[in-house]
């Protein structure tokens, strides 16, 4: 288990991406190993594009992305996530026709081989809360059901960064509660980046905000730091100009 | 040496090449393109088209330009029955839509074959022919060229210049948000259908003149209206018009000229056994599928395939 | 669990029976054991009434359809009647095998009619050679089937090229422009023409006589093709004084058409293998084939007495009068009438009685003229009609030829001499 | 493209047994219930049922759609074709061609995934890649008629099909495919597995290959690799995120549906002892898909039961003489008529007419629900169908062998 330490565990520098003429995403950002970052910004701010490149589902314009010092930018997904990183979508994206422990079980395999895969997908199932559940296929979940088993399955193969994009999306105030308890929980063990919306849940949770806006890193600083930044507070109610997508 | 007669009418012949390509491509453009639909009946309705024009003008009398115009109609009406009754109920299944428009394709094989024999029918000839040098050449063929390019016009003008156009584009382009405004979208992918359908039925009116009219005609074509489209991309006119110069002048350069020979074991007169590889029909038609073939591996998505609004 | 349940399921066996008959895939016994009725012979027929082939197909059918029905009419074959057992082929080369091994394991048929491609005869041979069974392929073809199980009824290249190129060299000179299909009745087809060509009409050269010669190159025309431009632009190129055409099909249409599209009817001679036997010269225009010439057995402009009456019950079995009564019609109908008159004179319907029968030379009338089997190579003497379309969707009959050998198989194939051969020849 | 309610696994256990008790009795049965040519439609439609399951492989197991498995088929049958001519008489054997045949297609279909996946192909436009491939190789192989295309004895043909020409060039048909030829250890002298009044051991030859066959697809699908093709079929973006390599999977999947196809086209040229261009041709290529989806795309079986519908199907409509197809002149002839000529066309209205009614009625194809009503009543299954097939069948066997009939 990764202790927190200034060490960064992952760095992206002059990190660019284009679409068509439009600049969506120019970031540099550190990320400490063991911190819990939270990321937020207005819609179109460029916080999934960001993830995207960081999980080598998207192509860079330009730039770098160093894990633990190593330079993954525009792997392969799957070499990306061997490495330790690991993503759970805005929508979840869970194996609809496979039960609960199926799509546990699978998201642990590739790391730890069946047998141990089955024992750890057992006790996930215990710590997301689905153990009535195991045998159900996930289509029949809930929605906030789904959201922990995405969850869960990003965080089961113990990756050393998890990328949680809008884990509360959708979710009622105490679900939302005791998904933040479970993503301290997860912590523990790994460093987080969070995408966050409702700003209570980011209080919960985060050690540094980090707020994106038109691409950029707008402010970053403590919960305390960024709710007491005017500017913010404009970007959010639409004043700090134009919006990253220029429509 | 080539003689110039000899370069110009190479030039005329890898003109007709891309002129039939655009033909037979620009209905299965617009429904493939345009509603990510495998018609696989798409050849059937050129056979639709071919046999309505024989009717019209054996047995109706009417003149060739108008039995060609009853012909695009016919088949747009038979293509949005089609639409109405079978293929509205599989829009988001894109492999069964392939299925069921085989089975079409079948019955309306079958259906053509009751209605005029299986026999080989045709129209003779219209217009005459020009000399160049030492050959002589179909007027028929140039206005071939010249209908083609109307077609691509209409198709132009309905869907950049009309209210249909802008509606149909919108539907095709996100269907929820088209509804959501108030456009009745089932009646865009049945128009988009049914226009789809005339102008495959247009071409196969304009091709009876030139080619034998078999209820099983349609067979013949199918696989190359694909790989144009395939390789066009997703803008159906441009990439239509693209991939079919393109593979026009491929096709009809390989079938013009050998490129080179392989000798091979087994006993020939006169020995020994060589290859020619090119200078025939054939190699221009494996010329045209191979090239297709290396091209999309290169361009997974067409020749237009970069272009970020797909009309 | 089923001994125990015997008896009971004794009781409602036959209901079972009569209910899975209609479920399994498999062909019912009822039907099988109705198949041989006392005073009945089944023979079989494979032809192919829906796909591609169905053009040759359709009328074959009707050829074969009337061919029994007249036999039976007669009083059928040895006081037995035919029942004539047909299968759609479907234009599916699996779908022959499958009914060929039909035919002969399950229907178990005297004989078997059929095949209109060479690639279905090809199909379906092996068939009746593993199970020794007597085959007859009706159709003009690439010649050289050399098989002691099979006889080829139909005209091969020796018998509709020689006088061709004997009359192309007289009349329209020596340099020819040759197109052929390209498969093996093309390429076959094109090494006999070349032959004929050179040799002036015979199949090894006689000194003196006057031989053609081929100019630019022979072209194989895959057969999808519908588009003959730079075909014709070649050929303008070579300039040749007559064109010979070893196509099929519907290529017919679209080349002789093209041909005159570009203006060059009239301005080149043409000579066709086999122009006619899908009635082109009814569907072409005379201002697209006007004059071109083809040497050809059976054409319905024939004006003799057995072919009137002929074509005359022929039109009125269809109930069309204005049905187009072609070579395929009469090819079928004198296939199934040699081997009855092979039945009737071996006394028996047996394989090797008729085989020995057809081997004897029994020669028969019909509408086309006399034919006469040739014992050695399974095929048949023709008479041969050189003949030229004419300008109202019609034949000129420019010369008739009769008893013509089928010299092109006999140079390779002798089954007295050597009978288990089972196999097709080619000329070198 | 994936069902929402099916999920490819509906049989369990008890109705597994019932399920393949209801298959495997009246197949292992036929030949002695019915006339050799029973066992030899059953083998040929066996065949198409194993080819059509190289597709419910890769289609309904790792979501991946090929309308060009005939290119494989094809490949396989032709390689058989051309190294058994070319062996039997040397070698008195076509071992060596029967894993030649399966080993070429192989390497085909390697070749062809590696360009498709790691081109990054788009499914719709990969579906077609591999048609357009079956259809060059048709091009390619109906212009092989001239005498240059030669390998070794085996004359290509175009075509009329491949035959083993004689020692001359002239002698081009001089004799045919043989059957599959093996000399098993018990065995004295190499055996030929033919279907044919006195042998049926090529039938059993096929329902064993297509067995075997079936048993190992189905270990392969519970295997990690299995999971993982589910894991792609249901979402592949996640997939790739929980650390698996899609393409190597995915080409791994695919090559071993190619080898199956493969199998299928030596199993083919061994039945007809013939093949020729139209294995390549759109027809064929079609109807594979349409087996598939008739049968069920997301189970094993499907395809089985697809081909044989099909093929049953037609064969019959192939059967039926046309009724009044030549009539008297007024409009009732002109009904007549009209009638009469639409039953000869009856093979093609009535197979498109249910191509159209099961993508309308039947979306999961006929497996599924035959399934799930087996697993919901299996005693219907245990005591009245499989009783029922007996009767039927010990029938048929006391007709043919013992001449006992019971009518």
């Amino acid at each position: 288990m990764p202790e927190p330490s200034p060490r960064s565990i992952l760095s992206a520098a002059q990190l660019t991406k284009d679409f068509g003429g439009l600049r969506a995403v120019a970031l540099d950002l550190e990320v400490a190993e063991g911190e819990l970052l939270c990321l937020i910004g207005p819609n179109g701010a460029g916080k999934s594009t960001f993830f995207g490149m960081l999980t080598g589902a998207i192509r860079p314009t330009a730039g770098h992305i160093r894990f633990r010092g190593r330079d993954i930018t525009g792997l392969d997904p799957f070499r990306i996530t061997r490495l330790g990183i690991s993503i759970k979508f805005q929508v979840p994206r869970v194996f609809e026709q496979l039960s609960v422990q199926q799509n546990l079980h699978l998201a642990a395999e590739n790391r730890f081989g069946f047998a141990e895969a089955c024992e750890r997908a057992g006790h996930m199932l215990g710590r997301i809360g689905l153990s009535g559940h195991a045998a159900d296929r996930a289509a029949w979940l809930s929605h906030g059901q789904k959201q922990w088993l995405d969850i869960g399955m990003a965080a089961i193969a113990e990756p050393a960064l998890i990328l949680l994009d809008e884990p509360t999306a959708g979710l009622s105030p105490e679900e939302a509660g005791r998904t933040a308890e479970f993503i301290r929980d997860l912590n523990r063990q790994a460093t987080l980046i969070v995408v966050g919306h409702d700003m209570d849940f980011v209080r919960r949770i985060a050690q540094r905000v980090v707020v994106m806006h038109q691409g950029r890193l707008f402010a970053q600083g403590t919960i305390a730091e960024i709710r007491a930044n005017g500017s913010v507070r404009d970007i959010y109610l639409g004043r700090g100009g134009r919006d990253a997508r220029g429509c | 040496m080539i003689a110039g007669d000899t370069i110009v009418i190479v030039g005329l012949e890898i003109l007709s090449a891309a002129t039939i390509l655009v033909l037979l491509a620009l209905g299965l453009a617009v429904v493939f393109g345009m509603m990510r639909i495998i018609n696989l009946a798409h050849g059937e309705f050129l056979t639709i088209g071919a046999f309505t024009t024989l009717a019209a003008v054996r047995f109706g009398g009417l003149p060739l330009w108008l039995g060609m115009l009853l012909a695009a109609c016919v088949a747009g009406l038979i293509g949005i029955a089609i639409e109405r009754l079978v293929i509205r109920h599989l829009y988001g299944r894109p492999l069964d839509v392939m299925l069921a428009t085989w089975g079409i394709s079948l019955i309306l094989i079958g259906t053509i074959t009751v209605m005029f024999g299986p026999v080989t029918n045709g129209l003779p000839y219209a217009l005459g022919s020009f000399t160049i040098g030492r050959y002589q050449y179909s007027q028929y063929r140039i206005a071939m060229t010249v209908v083609a390019l109307l077609m691509m016009l209409i198709v132009y003008v309905l869907f950049h210049r009309t209210r249909f156009g802008r509606q149909a584009r919108a539907t095709i382009g996100n269907p929820e948000m088209a509804a959501a405004l108030g456009i009745n979208t089932q009646r865009m992918f049945m128009l988009t259908f049914g226009l789809g359908c005339a102008l495959a039925g247009a071409a196969g009116a304009v091709l009876s003149p030139l080619v034998g009219v078999v209820p099983t005609m349609g067979i013949l074509y199918i696989a190359q209206a694909f790989i144009t489209v395939i390789v066009g991309g997703p803008l159906a006119l441009v990439g239509t018009a693209a991939a079919a110069s393109l593979l026009g002048t491929i096709e009809a350069l390989i079938a013009h000229f050998p490129l080179f020979h392989i000798a091979t074991a087994g006993s020939c007169t006169p020995t020994p056994c060589v290859i020619a590889i090119g200078g025939s029909a054939f190699f221009g038609q494996i010329a045209l599928l191979v090239f297709a073939v290396v091209l999309l591996r290169l361009l997974p998505q067409g020749l237009t395939g970069g272009s970020r609004n797909p009309y | 669990m089923m001994r125990n349940r015997r008896g009971f399921l004794k009781l409602t066996a036959s209901a079972a029976l009569t209910t899975a008959g209609g479920i399994t895939g498999f062909p019912n016994i009822l039907r099988i054991r109705s198949a041989q009725a006392a005073n009945e012979v089944p023979v079989g027929s494979l032809l192919d009434r829906t796909g591609a082939f169905n053009i040759s197909g359709q009328p074959a059918i009707v050829g074969t359809q009337f061919a029994v029905n007249q036999i039976n009419a007669k009083g059928g074959l040895l006081g037995k009647q035919l029942k004539l057992i047909e299968y759609d082929t479907q234009s599916d080369i699996a779908k022959y095998t499958q009914y060929a091994k039909k035919l002969i394991l399950e229907d178990e048929v005297v004989v078997t009619h059929g095949g209109i491609a060479s690639a279905s005869r090809e199909a379906i041979r092996p068939v009746f050679d593993e199970y020794k069974a007597l085959y007859y392929y009706d159709n003009l073809y690439e010649g050289g089937v050399c098989d002691k199980y099979v006889f080829c009824t139909g005209q091969t290249p020796g018998q509709y090229m020689g006088r061709l190129a004997e009359y192309a060299l007289q009349h329209f000179g020596k340099k020819c422009y040759t197109i052929a299909a390209d498969y093996n009745f093309g390429h076959i087809s094109w090494k006999w023409w070349d032959i004929y060509w050179r040799n002036g009409g015979d199949i090894s050269p006689v000194p003196g006589k006057p031989h053609g010669e081929h100019v630019g190159q022979v072209e194989f025309i895959p057969l999808d093709v519908t588009d003959f431009n730079a075909t014709i632009q070649r050929i303008q190129q070579a300039k040749p004084d007559v064109i010979m055409t070893l196509i099929a099909g519907a290529a017919h249409m679209n080349f002789y058409r093209q041909l005159a599209a570009a203006g060059l009817h009239g301005k080149i001679n043409i000579v066709s293998a086999n122009f006619g036997s899908g009635n082109e010269h009814i569907l072409l225009a005379p201002s697209e084939v006007e004059g071109l010439v083809v040497c050809a057995a059976y054409l319905d402009d024939l004006d003799t007495p057995a072919n009137r009456t002929f074509k005359e019950a022929i039109t009125k079995m269809v109930g069309d009068p204005k049905y187009l009564v072609g070579e395929q019609v009469c090819q079928k109908y004198n296939g199934w009438n040699i081997w009855a008159k092979a039945v009737e004179t071996a006394g028996s319907f047996d394989r090797e009685a008729v085989t020995k029968a057809m081997e004897s030379g029994i020669a028969i009338d019909t509408p086309l003229g006399r034919i006469k089997s040739d014992a050695a190579t399974h095929h048949l003497f023709y008479t041969m009609h050189l003949a030229a379309v004419n300008d109202k969707h019609g034949w000129n009959i420019l010369q008739t030829y009769e008893d013509v050998p089928p010299s092109d198989d006999a140079k390779y194939c002798d089954l007295i001499k050597k009978p288990d051969q089972h196999t097709q020849y080619q000329p070198d | 493209m994936i069902n929402r309610r099916g999920d490819g696994r509906v049989r369990t256990g008890g109705t597994d047994r019932l399920a393949a008790l209801l298959v495997v009795v009246p197949l292992a049965l036929v030949p002695y219930g019915f006339k050799p040519y029973a066992a030899n439609a059953l083998a040929l439609f066996l065949i198409y049922g194993l080819l059509a399951m190289s597709l419910n492989l890769i289609w309904g197991y790792a979501g991946m759609i090929s309308f060009g498995q005939t290119a494989f088929f094809g490949v396989g049958a032709y390689a058989y074709g051309v190294i058994a001519l070319n062996t039997i008489g040397p070698v008195g054997t076509t071992g060596l061609a029967v894993v030649g045949g399966a080993a070429a297609a192989t390497a085909l279909a390697l070749v062809t995934a590696y360009f498709v996946f790691y081109g990054r192909l788009s499914d719709v436009y990969a579906a077609i890649i591999m048609l357009v491939l079956s259809l060059v190789l048709n091009t390619l192989m109906v212009s092989t008629a001239g005498e240059e295309w030669v390998i070794g004895v085996a004359r290509l043909g175009g075509f009329n099909g491949l035959f083993g020409q004689g020692s001359t060039g002239q002698n081009i048909g001089n004799f045919q495919i043989p059957p599959i030829t093996l000399q098993l250890p018990f065995m004295a002298q190499p055996f030929a597995f033919r279907i044919d009044r006195t042998s049926v051991a090529g039938y059993y030859l096929v329902l064993g290959a297509c067995g075997t066959t079936y048993l190992a697809a189905r270990l392969v699908l519970a295997s990690r690799l299995g999971r993982i093709a589910v894991a792609i079929r249901e979402n592949e973006a996640r997939a790739a995120h929980l650390g698996y390599d899609i393409r190597l999977c995915k080409l791994t999947i695919f090559t071993l549906a190619g080898a199956i196809a493969g199998l299928a086209g030596v199993l083919f040229a061994s039945w007809g002892r013939f093949v020729n261009p139209d294995v390549f041709g759109l027809a064929f290529a079609s109807g594979v898909v349409v087996n598939v989806l008739l049968g069920g795309r997301l189970t094993l079986i499907g395809g089985f039961v697809g081909a044989l519908a099909v093929n049953y199907l037609t064969s019959y409509l192939g059967g039926i003489a046309p009724t009044a197809s030549y009539a008297a002149g007024g409009v009732l002839g002109l009904l007549y008529d009209l009638l009469g000529r639409a039953t000869q066309q009856s093979a093609l209205l009535v197979q498109g007419a249910v191509l159209i009614g099961t993508v309308l009625l039947l979306e999961e194809g006929i497996v599924p629900p035959v399934a799930r009503f087996l697993s919901r009543r299996p005693l219907i299954g245990w005591f009245f169908l499989l009783p029922l097939l007996l009767v039927y069948f010990s029938a048929q066997i006391a007709c043919r062998q013992a001449d006992f009939c019971l009518y």
